[in-house]
């Protein structure tokens, strides 16, 4: 009956930490069965690196917005946070070609500048909300509308364009692979894993989810609430900026429709993942799954024509709803088994 | 222990002439208080009679209207926000404060994590926290969520958390409201090695005995105002409560009114099975009062839940009035006149962010309904019957529930259950954290309640409370029925062995009447 | 200045190249107009969608009093009861690039050519493919235009022998085209040619192709005029050949006629219809404007 | 010292209801003075009629947002529900023309059906959310793309027009003005005063706060918990097909840009006014104002020249956290007073 410290070891608990996973990951092994069922293709080399490819961009911002989530919070502005700092990125590195001419210090004076921004950009965001009390769902949706402005604003309505000659050297930061793993994935996978760590191994993760889960709590417990918030957000606009660092070489430009809809992307891979919307409880392993499925979700759809290309969003819709649906279900009968 | 050097060393905290306000409402007056290392010190007094918010200034989480707080004979601002710990002030707060989604362990490291590198050592804070639980008895395990414990649980590893820290103060608000006698002592004997090594405890309980036990010295507060601060050999149980209330208290339990032999049977229950509960058989007579004891996580509380349909049901049969029920939501059996009450007044039992009114009419709002619509009218005066009923204290009508004093939310609470006028109650801890005068008039009021006819299952860790008012008691351990008394067997020492597994309840010690 | 003639221009905002395209021709035609008739005030606005658009139109008449309009409907059947109204109102009305559908109420119509531009594209292709070819289509998004330009796309590579493998929604928009190119691309292993339909699109799809190393097998038709693919035309590219205009400027040449009909002596009616040509090596220096962003 | 029944009545509430609604209140007439400074024609009668006639959409669907969030859900479906309910009403609307020519009931079979599917549409998002126990964001998400698509593939990726005889009639129901005041806006009127008394005077919005506040304290105080929030859900489905009846008459239309972003709009009114987005307390009252706000800004985007187009979206977010501000700030002095 009492439970002794050997037994609460290592083994039951990463088994508890794999079962908290396994849901989401039921729902994209599903997936893929599908994805191949339909088309063979689905499972080629190729394609699947363009699918981790692909999920990064969603995938780093997630990796942020999970944290955000965990502590309570919730950030709508990501998608025209990426497209600004893309923006001014390429506005940047424009002006540095004509001064110095193209080096590979363009690209990291660029790559500054996006972290520069991204860090800002969060620290906005999580000073109004702490400091100006004003709800997140306001203050990002504001600055969600502010970036994307301002972006329209800079392009004149059209597009920025990175210089070509600067695009040369920064082209393969996406483009090229190292291990055969392409760049992007790998810098994902860092995401991750430091994601991981910072939410599991840290007390900075402890916070995050106390404050999520009673704030009253977590200031009785001498955690600097709102300090610890205002990090989210920042922790989300550099995971902003570096997937705008890895997705800028990617087409080299920036317009008004950059990013549009990210924010709803990377929430829906977060709660897909097994976060709670309402916060205390947040999986970044979750999240990484949830934004391949949602990248899986689409590839799938391209690689068929079965499904009229009117009704995409229903099947999206119906897969995201079945997908989150079986997670709970297999969840549920984890723990039910545990508890055996 | 602190007696012999008590008097003289110099008090390691103390507040001097404090008096606090909230808005225009005072509530405490110039109050004088100290504590010396190694020193027990409790303080009692009635509901809302600002004990909960002196500790609070004591420990920097409120700021005092006046006066000084003195700590290490230094005059000082005690942080807010729980930074006074640092400075070796440890606090339990009457209301549990845990985070409902955190692991055990991660709730007694919480704000002090050990860390290496700047990575938690988790295995370390794992069996630390075991470790901890351990020397407290306490069977859950430190990977738990938070959400998944029973309320006395939580309040365990709240006083885990607070042991574990390196206190030099102490402070504890009603640790033991939801423990039964095993438990208090298993804790009671980690105060007494805490305070011989020197740390200086504050200690708040409406458990009269505990504070003749434990402390070295009382203080007493009553509507704000200090009433005396005795030592230990001054004090009787009378003599304290004499102090607190104001006046005299006679009888603390009324008569015992046998119910009739031949009272129609109310609720019956065979074999009743759950999550945490195994085979629970009882019947219940009109008038009767059946007391339910055992330890914490003895399946009291799910017992009541399976039988209102709050857990599901694994097995057994519940009939009501000789007619079977299986309820599935609260609305059923309330419907069906069996309601309860439930003892996490703060997770399960009141919305903490609205006011009283909206609190108290919340399960019965149907009855104070004209043509479709709230009659405020209504609920006005359900809440005027609910406070001079429940003597229930706010000292300003637009409080939060939040905001009113633990015992008062208590009594809230219990008026809250009673509007829905129900034939079978099902208190579940009813008089948690409730001051011995007004836990006169509930025990008064059970007892009035029954003899009108009605039939109670009073579920409670005081034991004192099952043995004086339960016509029968039903004990149980581990999810099981170990035995049930009646009559003359009803006595502590019968009770405790059954609870502890020293007996086992025969097939002819089963429910007969 | 009391007899300040006002004329509403109401457009969709810049949230792709087009209308980005769009919505700089209409304010360089408002500095350059305004400057030349200092009688004239334009006020440009832009929506969001259809709903938004019509709140636009009541808001011109209701709190500037406009004398005309200029309207590119984001969509023609819902815009046409707010356009009459604005009518109604007793304003001159100018219609651009989608008509409405009682062409009754316009006064003035200029407009590319949906149809033309999905007839001209399949044209080439017709002229660089043939029997047993294959080619794959990204649209739009779902709108009237998008189909517009899609089934006479169809209709004229009809019988052609040429295989359209499969098309999909880009809408618009150039992260998109990469994506769904990367996956026809994995999914196809022939491909011989490719309509984006818009530069947008065929920015994305030429990414995509580069990074597959597939651009010797296969061309790539746009279309609309993005200054970056007329350049590459100009250049010579391989893999964008030509390009099919769909001219943003058209804003500009209805706010041109809009004004005259006001500044100039005789009256100003009728259609304007821009067409598409073809833009290929030849022609691409008359549709290169180096400093419009689109 | 112990609370008089007398004390807690009403004249103490009533009080507090004014004030709550004060914050949002003090935003709008700052909003208006800006406008009339603007441009005198703000506050020309017409205008006016303009602006409350458009709020009505985003008013009435906001107002049943109110409830789902006050009970601690979140709707992002409306915009395409609306988007789909308009569709398939204009769907009937011409096959009942074509088979029995038109007349009055033509109109009313459309409204008739819209209010089937409003009903029907909010059931299915309350019970996936209830019973399949799916977070209400990803169910709502879902069913957000499913709309979208379906209304599309209907229109088969066009417009649906409604026929244009069957428009004649219907057409006064949004142009048409009883006592000067548009039909839409007695509708919306008419909404708004029936969800303030449902939230406020009736059993039903006080258990949306219970659930809201906390779930388990519902549960045990006998309430139907999964019952009271597939009924908010249900509201919303209603209000959105009350909504969709005035909008069908302006455009006579429906397509695949119908109603995009509405659901953020209506959630940002529910929280301009005052409601909470974790739940557990609603006004209604503030809901409209935050409407009115919304719509006004638009507006006055529209009277003035002296910001460039591409800002339009910058300007609108700042407005939108310096109204909240605004309105947090107010609140709280009004609080201090009423604490004083
Ligand atoms: N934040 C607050 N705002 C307003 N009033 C408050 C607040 N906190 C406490 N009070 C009031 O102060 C008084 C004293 O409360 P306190 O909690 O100190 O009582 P207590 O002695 O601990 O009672 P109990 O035995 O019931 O726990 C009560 O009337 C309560 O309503
Ligand atoms: N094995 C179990 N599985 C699921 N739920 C359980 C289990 N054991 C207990 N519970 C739940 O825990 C809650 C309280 O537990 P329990 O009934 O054991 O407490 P109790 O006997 O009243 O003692 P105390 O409340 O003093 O700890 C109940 O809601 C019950 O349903
Ligand atoms: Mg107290
Ligand atoms: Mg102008």
């Amino acid at each position: 009956m009492s439970v002794s410290a050997h037994e609460t070891g290592k083994p039951g608990r990463s088994f508890r930490i794999d079962l908290k996973t396994a849901g989401p990951l039921v729902a994209l092994i599903a997936l893929c069965i599908i994805g191949y069922s339909l088309n063979p293709a689905f499972l080629s080399e190729g394609n699947i690196a363009n699918i981790l490819t692909r999920s990064a961009f969603i995938g780093i911002i997630a990796v942020g917005a999970t944290f955000v989530i965990t502590a309570g919070g919730i950030d709508l502005s990501v998608g025209s946070m990426a497209a600004f700092i893309a923006g001014v990125m390429i506005i940047i590195m424009n002006s540095a070609v004509e001064a110095f001419g193209v080096s590979i210090w363009t690209v990291l004076l660029g790559c500054g500048s996006s972290l520069i921004l991204g860090i800002g950009a969060g620290f906005i965001n999580g000073f109004l909300t702490t400091k100006g009390k004003i709800e997140a769902f306001i203050v990002t949706l504001g600055t969600m509308g502010i970036y994307r402005s301002l972006v329209t604003y800079f392009a004149d309505g059209g597009t920025l364009s990175l210089n070509s000659s600067a695009r040369e050297i920064y082209r393969p930061i996406y483009y090229d692979s190292i291990l055969r793993i392409p760049i992007p994935v790998w810098v994902f996978i860092a995401v991750a894993i430091i994601g991981w760590v910072l939410m599991n191994r840290t007390a900075f993760g402890r916070y995050c989810m106390a404050i999520g889960s009673n704030e009253h709590v977590a200031r009785y417990s001498a955690i600097k609430v709102d300090r610890v918030k205002t990090a989210t957000y920042i922790l989300q606009g550099l995971c902003v900026s570096l997937a705008t660092i890895i997705y800028v070489p990617r087409l080299g430009s920036a317009s008004s429709a950059t990013g549009v809809l990210w924010e709803l992307e990377a929430i829906a891979a977060v709660i897909i993942g097994g976060t709670m919307l309402k916060g205390g409880f947040g999986r970044v392993g979750g999240t990484v799954i949830g934004a391949l499925i949602l990248t899986a979700i689409g590839n799938i759809l391209n690689l068929t024509e079965i499904i009229s290309n009117y009704l995409n969003g229903a099947v999206q819709g119906v897969i995201i709803i079945a997908a989150v649906y079986l997670q709970r279900g297999s969840l549920r009968a984890g723990k039910r088994k545990a508890a055996e | 222990m602190a007696n012999a050097a008590g008097e003289t060393a110099p008090a390691i905290l103390a507040a001097n002439r404090i008096s606090k306000s909230f808005g225009e409402i005072p509530v405490l007056f110039s109050i004088d208080f100290d504590i010396h290392p190694g020193e027990v010190h409790a303080i009692i007094g009635e509901n809302g009679a600002g004990k909960s918010t002196l500790i609070k200034i004591l420990s920097g989480l409120e700021q005092p209207t006046s006066g000084t707080i003195t700590y290490d004979g230094q005059t000082v601002t005690l942080p807010p926000n729980g930074e006074a710990e640092a400075m070796g002030i440890v606090v339990i707060h009457q209301e549990l404060l845990l985070a409902e989604h955190l692991t055990v362990a991660d709730s007694i490291f919480l704000g002090r994590e050990l860390t290496r590198n700047g990575f938690l050592r988790l295995r370390e804070m794992r069996e630390q926290a075991a470790k901890i639980l351990d020397t407290l008895h306490v069977h859950v395990d430190p990977d738990a969520r938070i959400n998944t414990l029973s309320v006395a649980d939580k309040q365990m590893v709240e006083i885990a958390k607070a042991i574990s820290r390196d206190a030099r103060v102490l402070i504890m608000d009603e640790p033991t409201a939801v423990l039964s006698v095993a438990e208090t002592e298993t804790f009671f004997a980690q105060i007494r090695r805490l305070s011989a090594k020197g740390v200086a405890v504050i200690f708040i309980s409406h458990k009269l005995d505990e504070i003749m036990e434990l402390a070295d010295r009382v203080t007493v507060l009553r509507d704000g105002q200090l009433i005396a601060t005795v030592g230990n050999q001054d004090l009787t149980p009378d003599s304290i409560a004499q102090m607190m209330v104001g006046r005299e208290l006679s009888n603390l339990y009324p008569p015992k009114h046998e119910p009739d032999v031949d009272a129609p049977l109310l609720l019956s229950v065979t074999n009743l099975s759950a999550p945490g509960l195994k085979e629970i058989s009882f019947e219940l007579r009109r008038g009767e009062i059946l007391g339910f004891a055992g330890l914490i996580g003895s399946g009291r509380t799910a017992a009541a839940e399976a039988i209102v349909g709050l857990i599901h049901r694994t097995g057994g049969a519940v009939e009501l009035r000789g007619a079977p029920v299986n309820f599935t939501e609260v609305s059923q059996s309330v419907a069906a006149g069996l309601a309860y009450m439930t003892k996490d007044r703060k997770g399960k039992g009141l919305l903490l962010n609205v006011g009283l009114q909206p609190n108290l009419t919340l399960l019965t709002l149907a009855k104070h309904m004209r043509s479709g619509f709230l009659d405020g009218k209504s609920e006005v005066k359900a809440l005027d019957r609910a406070v001079r009923r429940f003597d229930i204290r706010a000292r300003d009508a637009s409080v939060r529930v939040g905001q009113l004093s633990g015992g008062n939310q208590q009594k809230l609470m219990l008026g809250k259950m009673m509007e829905s006028e129900p034939e079978i109650i099902i208190m579940d801890e009813p008089t948690r954290g409730i001051d011995v005068g007004t836990k006169q008039q509930i025990y008064h009021i059970i007892a009035a309640l029954a003899a009108e006819g009605k039939a109670i299952i009073l579920i409670s860790s005081e034991m004192q409370e099952v043995i004086g008012l339960s016509h029968r008691v039903l004990v149980m351990r581990e999810g099981r029925m170990a035995g049930v008394l009646e009559g003359a067997e009803i006595g502590e020492a019968q009770i405790m062995r059954y609870a502890a597994g020293i007996k086992q309840g025969g097939d002819d010690e089963r429910i007969s009447a | 200045a009391q007899d300040q003639i006002k004329i509403g221009v109401s457009i969709p905002a810049a949230t792709h190249g087009f209308m980005g395209g769009l919505n700089w021709h209409a304010a360089e035609a408002e500095k350059r107009l305004e400057a030349a008739n200092p009688n004239i005030d334009l006020i440009i606005v832009t929506a969001d969608g259809p709903a938004d658009q019509a709140s636009d139109l009541e808001d011109l008449v209701s709190v500037h009093g406009i004398q005309a309009l200029v309207v590119l409907p984001f969509e023609s059947e819902p815009l046409t009861e707010p356009v009459r109204a604005v009518k109604d109102s007793g304003a001159f009305i100018t219609v651009v690039d989608r008509g409405l559908t009682d062409p009754s109420i316009q006064d003035v119509y200029v407009s590319g050519n949906n149809t033309e531009m999905g007839k001209v594209s399949a044209e080439y292709m017709k002229t660089r493919l043939g029997e047993g070819d294959n080619i794959v289509i990204l649209r739009g998004i779902p709108t009237v235009l998008d189909t517009e330009r899609f089934d006479a796309f169809m209709a004229e590579i009809e019988g052609s022998g040429i295989n359209v493998l499969d098309n999909k929604f880009a809408n618009w928009n150039r992260d998109d085209g990469f994506e769904v190119m990367q996956d026809f691309l994995s999914r196809f292993p022939d491909i011989d040619g490719v309509w984006a339909q818009d530069d947008d699109i065929t920015l994305g799809v030429v990414e995509a192709v580069k990074a597959a190393g597939r651009d010797k097998e296969l061309f790539i038709v746009g279309g609309a005029g993005m200054k970056e693919i007329v350049k590459g035309v100009m250049d010579g590219d391989e893999l964008v050949p030509v390009d099919v205009l769909y001219p943003p400027a058209q804003i500009a040449t209805a706010m041109d006629v809009t004004v005259a009909h006001f500044v100039s002596n005789g009256p100003v009616r009728g259609s304007y219809i821009l067409g598409s040509p073809l833009i290929t090596q030849e022609n691409a220096a008359q549709f290169y404007f180096p400093d419009s962003p689109f």
